[in-house]
């Protein structure tokens, strides 16, 4: 059952390419249906799961490749193939005006099961080997328009994630050697006994293996490939690059925090201030980047580069309450980031236009877009009411209540890039609708909003975004169980 | 140490000739310099062994007058390990010969380095 | 119950209606905006927003939760005294300001737009005055920078977007470091419901007690930021002058005040006693003083009419920090007097202004010369409402100033308990020297004045009638202050 | 004494004897037979390797029932076997993937002298396998050397001629490093069967005397098998021989020959020394230390490298410093790691090689990167195989080269003083493969538009195709199902004390 939520999205993409469509509506509803069917499945998973691990196959030694529901995997499986659907129904008018839909397809369902085998690997070993997958599956997504600026990108998206992944290799072979199993249980798995003496080697390794899952997470100094690789379509970028690549880094980061390493082992110890000292300069450093950025996507890069950094700030407070944060803000800012990439999706799509200074008065003419785009920025900005301001509250309120002084500072840190966010995020949205006096109105006269197949999701993703900062009680208290590990 | 040296003077020349006969295949950059090195080196190699396999007042392992004590003889394998060395020897040196042959027809030099800058000039 | 969510709800309905329903034509669109519906529309929706306020004000007295935005973060709302009084301001100066447009942006565009965000940051205003906990406060304070801004930047001059954007960005900015406070206010604190004495818990001062006077002043700061408290003041004259008249009249009487609610709930919420006596009250009077001073210094030098009204505005509003700052019960009632007062003339100055610029379309002071015989009505209003803003008795204005003054002398601090007042005398001097030039050229334009070119420019009723109001207002005030002091009173004890 | 335990002399009697055989056929004939060779002794030996691993301890064989220590002695163990099976395997994919190239790289005429020297190189390989006597590993170790010489040159343009002499000379000079090494053994031990010199050079250490020169041997072995298998920094002549040779010699050479000097240098560390003893030298530390550099130097020259070839050269060299920072660690997790690295690494080469020779086929020759613009497209097979190397390079899950660096770090955790430089080495030379085998990879699939032999197609050979296909599987057999390997690898070594 597990695995073949994994493998249906290998076949249904391996399939696209080798069925020969006759019309694209056909793709398209055997697409559809395939990814919805998947979503279905995960979340029927999701809800009956059982504690039981599947093992898939024997690495070497103890190493085992296997699967198994625990709450993380909850939180990102659900996560995950909720958005997916949404974000393929997207891609589908997104990519007409595309070259060589059958390979992006192809590589873009791939993604989806290479995603949730992250989500659902019950152990480093395996997750670090879908990790690197995805890497590779998202290349070609990169690639697509394979302009010279595309390649470089990929090229530089590749060294990054590879290396990054060479360094948190060195994290995963310490815990095989130090754990007593390379499951992930919540609290850790070091063994004391094995430990004793070594643990500053330990927290090198650490905090290399953190900046190695970090180039996912785009920590700083290794976000640079974030922006760059916003040369992808943006049903790519949006969801990948706001939410399962990126995501995938931080969900590595928990899993390897608090249930490979273990808070325990970690809190009050250098690394933690190492790491958490630069997940605090990547959020100011981020937003700062966005404010100066002129390219629309690239901006929604920066911010999410920031954002990111949110939910380690969250995970590296390493208290079960800073694990909720961390969590709320996974999940809602996939959301709030995937709503607003996909208004910059449609705005390009509708008029072709990739620069802050080109989008002046469009908000008369794509309303729906464009208030959209309000409400995600001011979701990201972090306005009560919205679904940014429940996870940087349970962000904050883990801060506080951690008494860690430099989590002090981070809330600082928090509340700074808050208000760079509503700089970059805000200034857009006066541009749209505030065009200024002597705005030629001729210039926007034939564009109008995208037709429903790339309004729908919007629509869902902005209900969501009001509807979980409103009520966002039953989640909050599912990530409060999960970071207690009840779930 | 020195009298140890002293002592051991056999295998202290081969030593030395070894040492010559290495410096000499690693640093001339002449070939047919370069292969007497590799001479050098291999016949310091035999001396040693020759050194080594020879006993004073033995005679080699060949039964005459029906002595068949051990105390009589030298051990013949160092003997035989210097032919087998010079057989290997000389198939490597006709080979290298035959090498240095193509290169010199080819780039009408024997010198290695200059060799390598007309490769270079040719640019494959 | 209903009342309260009705008369927030109302509004920010009404405006929704009229931004969807009257969207600007875009040039090529068929469609034409019927302007008389519109402003009838508007019209009745204030009333009734009015009329809804009113009645909450009256009757309601529960508190209720709206609802949880996690399990321990209620949006709750309570009217108390503090809340009343400031609904109280807005629900007189909204109205009339409210009518002066109608008048006043016949020749502007995108008038829907105008009135829709007005209409929202009357709902949202009223929601800040009767929201209950300092979350449900913040999440209005930062609905106010929102829907205030396209007030702001309405005319869409590049100066006014720019001049929007600032005002956005520190207001967002104080939001921001108000919130840092409200973060460690939430650990410190059993809940976040506002008091009048301190809802820290005693295990928490005594633990950290340094920090929280360190988070105090962070989120005095915060949302000083908004009442134009030095150093972060700079927005507000850039703000203030480049909106509409009768935008600036309530962003200066209303809006700002927010930031002064909000202070008085951040007091309320560490307790004057934690704060009275530390070298937070210390910095923050001082802030103050700098802010009266500087602010009536500037105005004296400004020639601009509404930026020169706008500085005031600096300047008056830390009269009132002020007497929060001295944290004394006198001090106190002279600052919410002053709230009133100054709320109601510096509407009523600033109408008179938009009446002028309307009327003639002169900015600048010393254009001004021969203006009263010009305008009559509206330059006697400007002339007493100055008057109230200087101090002069009986207007509000020298009410809220004694109070000051005597609750700064009483509160036996040390150098400010003079201090304070001497300061306030000086600003005062100044502000006759700022507010008076324009009353006397325009009343006594001098000898060389040309009569002969004089003609009536007296505006219409729709105008006059809501200056006519405020005035009287802000000298019912100065007449009989004791209608308020009762409220007051309650406020200072947080019922 | 079943008669299987013939089989490792029928193997490298019959490729010896038919490299003879070969200088007489005509060159079709030749091929066959050099496959069939191939082939009969891949057979023997995973006859050799199931029945070894039944019975469960490893034999000798006398040569001509001469008993120790006089007479000749080949050893069979699991790791010979799997060994000279793995060899076979790797031989033959890498002839297969190339022999349609060798009409064009070599003449005609010089055919079946390839041939022959491929069957000697491999019986000499083999010898070099299952010798048990130190002096026969010499004379194998020169026809080995040779016969490698002659595949580079077979190929008769001046570099090969040039890299020939430049692999001669370093070879030569390993060799005579090597002989002298063990003449100062034998004349130590007065053996040259390596199970007795290993007992005397345990009664040499128990007794304190001739500890020196013992280990001035023992580092004289090490440093000749060091430059034959082209540790950094003797390297130098790596990149020119496998660059230039014919297709199939440069998979041979980078996966097997320098691999045959390397499983020598085990049989010594194990057989002639003694693990124990080896280890209490310095002179693991010295390979340590060369492994690192040669690990972070190999890959930097790579980097710079602008010709595909050369630049898999260059990896070789980074690959052959992880195998010696196995040998460096010093424990037996470093050893299985490093001989697990030989198979994965000989498995990726072999691949790479063929594939990159079939991209460059389809960019008109030229190695040149900017010439292998799209190169992937045009020869999909090849570009997919490339890609496959290339990830198992740099350490990817699912493929061999992820489980020899888990081996490799898991070992390293182990060794106290070593394990961070080991670690953050392993760490930044995965970083430096990503970086040049990605940006091939980049390369080959990018945008065909501005590439200058878009119009070149490529026609489709079976065989190779076959052969890449075959590689890909056995890389990824490694990588999944390594546990068994592993096993074997264990069990070989534990039969070598």
């Amino acid at each position: 059952m597990i695995v073949s939520v994994i493998l249906i999205p290998f076949i249904t993409g391996i399939l696209v390419p080798v069925i020969p469509f006759r019309k694209r509506w056909q793709k398209e509803v055997f697409l559809e249906t395939a990814v919805v069917l998947n979503s279905i499945l995960v979340w029927y998973l999701l809800l009956h799961h059982s504690d039981s691990t599947f093992l898939l196959a024997h690495f070497t030694g103890n190493l085992n490749i296997s699967f198994r529901v625990d709450g993380m995997s909850m939180v990102f499986a659900g996560l995950v193939s909720a958005l997916w659907p949404f974000a393929t129904l997207y891609a589908f008018e997104y990519m007409t005006k595309e070259e060589n839909e059958n390979v992006f397809f192809l590589f873009y369902t791939l993604t989806y099961g290479v995603t949730l085998g992250i989500a659902l690997a019950a152990n480093l070993l395996t997750m670090y080997f879908f990790y690197e997958l995805l890497t590779l599956v998202t290349v070609p997504l990169v690639m697509h328009t394979l302009t010279r600026e595309a390649v470089l990108a990929s090229r530089k998206y590749l060294y990054y994630s590879l290396g990054g992944a060479a360094f948190a290799f060195l994290g995963l072979i310490m815990v095989i050697v130090y754990g007593s199993t390379t499951d992930f249980i919540l609290g850790g798995v070091l063994d004391p006994a094995k430990t004793a003496g070594k643990n500053n080697v330990l927290l090198l390794i650490y905090v290399m293996a953190f900046l190695g899952f970090g180039v996912k997470a785009a920590v700083c100094p290794f976000n640079s490939w974030l922006p760059q690789a916003g040369v992808a379509p943006t049903p790519v970028t949006a969801l990948l690059h706001a939410v399962a690549v990126v995501k995938s880094g931080a969900f590595a980061i928990i899993r390897l925090t608090y249930y490979s390493f273990g808070t325990d082992f970690l809190q009050g110890t250098w690394a933690q201030d190492v790491v958490m000292a630069v997940v605090m300069f990547t959020i100011v450093y981020g937003c700062s980047r966005a404010v100066k950025e002129t390219h629309l996507k690239r901006r929604l890069a920066y911010s999410t580069i920031s954002n990111l950094s949110y939910i380690l700030f969250g995970a590296v407070i390493m208290t079960p309450l800073g694990l909720v944060g961390a969590l709320t803000h996974l999940v809602f800012h996939a959301i709030m980031k995937i709503s607003s990439f996909f208004c910059a999706g449609a705005v390009m799509h509708q008029t072709d236009r990739h620069y802050v200074h080109e989008l002046n008065g469009l908000g008369y003419k794509m309303p729906r877009v464009f208030g959209i785009f309000t409400i995600s920025a001011l979701a990201l900005m972090g306005v009560p009411g919205l679904a940014g301001f429940i996870s940087k509250w349970n962000l904050a309120g883990a801060a506080v209540e951690s008494g860690n002084p430099l989590a002090w500072g981070g809330i600082a840190c928090l509340l700074v890039s808050a208000l760079l966010t509503a700089v970059y995020m805000l200034t857009i949205v006066v541009r749209a609708f505030f065009p200024g006096k002597d705005f030629d109105y001729s210039t926007v006269s034939d564009i109008r909003d995208p037709n429903w197949k790339m309004l729908l999701p919007l629509f869902v993703f902005t209900v969501c975004i009001v509807l979980f900062g409103v009520y966002s009680q039953p989640i909050v208290d599912f990530f409060m169980s999960v970071a207690a590990g009840a779930v | 140490m020195g009298p140890n040296l002293l002592a051991n003077y056999g295998e202290a020349v081969s030593a030395i000739l070894f040492c010559i006969g290495f410096t000499n295949l690693l640093l001339q950059t002449n070939l047919i310099k370069k292969i007497i090195g590799l001479n050098i080196m291999d016949s310091a190699i035999y001396l040693f062994l020759a050194e080594k396999g020879y006993i004073a007042g033995r005679a080699a392992p060949i039964v005459v007058d029906g002595v068949t004590s051990v105390e009589a003889y030298i051990n013949p394998i160092p003997s035989g390990l210097v032919l087998t060395g010079i057989v290997v020897s000389v198939s490597v040196t006709a080979l290298m010969l035959s090498l240095t042959i193509r290169l010199y027809l080819r780039y009408h030099t024997l010198d290695l380095d200059e060799i390598s800058m007309q490769l270079k000039r040719e640019g494959k | 119950m209903y009342l309260i969510l009705s008369s927030i709800f109302f509004p920010i309905l009404a405006g929704l209606f009229l931004l969807i329903r009257y969207r600007t034509p875009l040039p090529g669109e068929k469609r034409a905006i019927d302007r008389k519906a519109l402003t009838t529309l508007t019209g009745i929706f204030l009333l009734i927003t009015a009329a809804l306020v009113a009645a909450a004000l009256l009757h309601a007295k529960e508190s209720f939760t709206l609802f949880y935005l996690t399990k321990t973060l209620p949006i709750y709302f309570r009217i108390d005294s503090v809340g009343r009084l400031f609904s109280m301001l807005a629900v007189i100066v909204l109205p009339c300001a409210g009518f002066f447009s109608f008048e006043y942006m016949k020749h502007e565009e995108r008038e829907s737009r105008y009135y829709g965000f007005y209409l929202l940051a009357f709902g949202v205003l009223n929601a800040l005055c009767s929201a209950g906990n300092l979350i449900t406060f913040y999440l209005f304070f930062e609905l106010l920078t929102m829907t205030s801004m396209p007030l702001v930047l309405h005319s869409c001059s590049r100066e006014a977007v720019m001049a929007g954007l600032k005002y956005l960005f520190y207001s967002l900015c104080g939001a921001y470091a108000a919130l840092f406070g409200i973060y460690f206010l939430y650990q410190n604190c059993d809940s976040l419901a506002f008091t009048a004495d301190g809802a820290l818990r005693a295990s928490s001062i005594a633990e950290h007690g340094g920090f929280l006077l360190v988070t105090a002043f962070v989120m005095l700061l915060g949302f000083g930021v908004k009442a134009g408290m030095f150093p972060m003041h700079a927005w507000l004259p850039t703000a203030h002058p480049v909106a509409p008249a009768p935008a600036s009249a309530v962003l200066s009487a209303v809006i700002v005040k927010a930031g002064v609610l909000a202070i008085i709930r951040v007091l309320g919420m560490f307790g004057r006693d934690f704060l009275r006596g530390t070298w937070v009250q210390s910095v923050w009077i001082s802030l103050t003083l700098v802010t009266v001073f500087m602010g009536s210094l500037l105005a004296y030098r400004e020639p601009v009419l509404k930026k020169r009204l706008a500085y005031s505005t600096v300047s008056q509003l830390s009269y009132i920090l002020f007497g929060l700052a001295v944290m004394q019960e006198t001090a106190f009632t002279g600052a919410l007097c002053h709230v009133l007062a100054h709320g109601f003339i510096k509407s009523s100055l600033f109408l008179c202004a938009g009446a002028i610029i309307y009327k003639t379309g002169k900015t600048r002071v010393e254009e001004l010369r021969g203006i009263g015989k010009e305008m009559p009505l509206t330059m006697w209003c400007f002339t007493i409402a100055s008057l109230g803003l200087i101090g002069i008795p009986p207007t509000g204005g020298f009410v809220s100033k004694w109070y000051l003054a005597l609750g700064s002398l009483k509160s036996g601090m040390p150098v400010f308990d003079v201090l304070g007042p001497v300061i306030l005398l000086v600003s005062a001097l100044l502000t006759a020297g700022y507010l008076l030039p324009p009353v006397i050229h325009g009343f006594f334009p001098g000898a060389d004045y040309d009569y002969g070119r004089l003609q009536k420019k007296e505006p219409c009723r729709l105008m006059t009638v809501p200056i006519f109001i405020l005035t009287t207002a802000s000298v019912f005030i100065g007449l009989f202050p004791d209608c308020v002091s009762g409220i007051i009173a309650a406020a200072f004890t947080g019922r | 004494m079943d008669f299987i335990c013939n089989f490792p002399f029928f193997s490298i009697l019959i490729s010896l004897f038919s490299g003879t055989i070969c200088s007489v056929l005509p060159a079709k004939a030749a091929k066959a037979v050099n496959r069939l060779v191939i082939a009969a002794v891949g057979l023997m030996s995973a006859v050799l390797l199931l029945y070894l691993l039944s019975t469960g301890e490893s034999f000798i064989y006398w040569m001509g029932h001469f008993p120790a220590p006089w007479g000749n002695e080949i050893r069979a163990g699991v790791l010979e076997a799997g060994m000279a099976l793995f060899f076979c395997v790797i031989m033959y994919l890498s002839m297969a993937g190339g022999a349609h190239k060798l009409p064009g790289e070599v003449v005609e005429s010089k055919h079946s002298l390839y041939y022959i020297l491929v069957n000697l190189l491999l019986s000499s390989l083999l010898a070099l396998v299952y010798t048990n006597d130190m002096f026969t590993a010499y004379v194998f170790v020169e026809i080995n050397t040779i016969s490698a010489c002659g595949l580079i040159m077979i190929r008769q343009v001046g570099r090969t001629i040039e890299a020939a002499v430049r692999y001669m000379i370093m070879s030569l000079l390993g060799s005579g490093l090597l002989l002298f090494g063990l003449c100062i053994m034998y004349d130590l031990t007065g053996h040259l069967l390596m199970s007795n010199i290993k007992e005397s050079v345990a009664l040499i250490m128990a007794n304190g005397e001739y500890q020196i020169p013992l280990i001035v041997a023992v580092a004289l072995m090490c440093i000749g098998l060091c430059i034959k298998s082209a540790l950094f920094p003797f390297h130098s002549w790596l990149p020119d021989a496998y660059g230039y040779s014919t297709v199939s010699s440069a998979a041979i050479l980078s996966s097997l020959v320098s691999k045959g000097y390397i499983f020598l240098l085990i049989k010594i560390i194990y057989r002639v020394i003694g693990f124990d003893i080896f280890n209490s030298t310095r002179i693991i530390d010295v390979l340590f230390v060369f492994g690192l550099m040669g690990m972070i130097f190999g890959s930097l020259s790579a980097i710079k490298e602008n010709d595909i070839r050369r630049m898999i050269a260059f990896s070789s060299v980074a690959q052959i410093g992880y195998i010696y920072m196995g040998f460096g660690m010093g424990t037996q997790a470093g050893m299985v790691a490093s001989i697990f690295h030989i198979l994965s690494h000989a498995a990726t080469k072999s691949l790479l090689f063929i594939a990159a020779i079939g991209l460059t086929d389809v960019s008109g020759g030229s190695r040149k990167f900017i010439d292998l613009t799209g190169a992937a497209y045009r020869n999909k097979w090849a570009g997919v195989a490339f890609t496959a190397g290339s990830l198992s390079m740099v350490g990817i899950p699912l493929f061999s080269g992820f489980i020899s660096k888990l081996l490799f770090a898991q070992a390293a955790v182990q060794v106290e003083g070593k394990m961070l430089a080991s670690l953050i080495v392993l760490g930044i030379s995965t970083v430096l493969n990503a970086v040049y085998f990605m940006k091939t990879v980049i390369r080959i699939y990018t945008s065909e538009q501005d590439a200058p032999y878009r119009s070149i197609t490529f026609r489709d050979r079976k065989g190779y195709t076959v052969v890449l296909v075959c590689s890909v599987l056995l890389n990824v057999i490694l990588g999944v199902s390594s546990q068994p390997v592993v096993d074997m690898i264990g069990q070989g070594l534990a039969m070598f004390a």
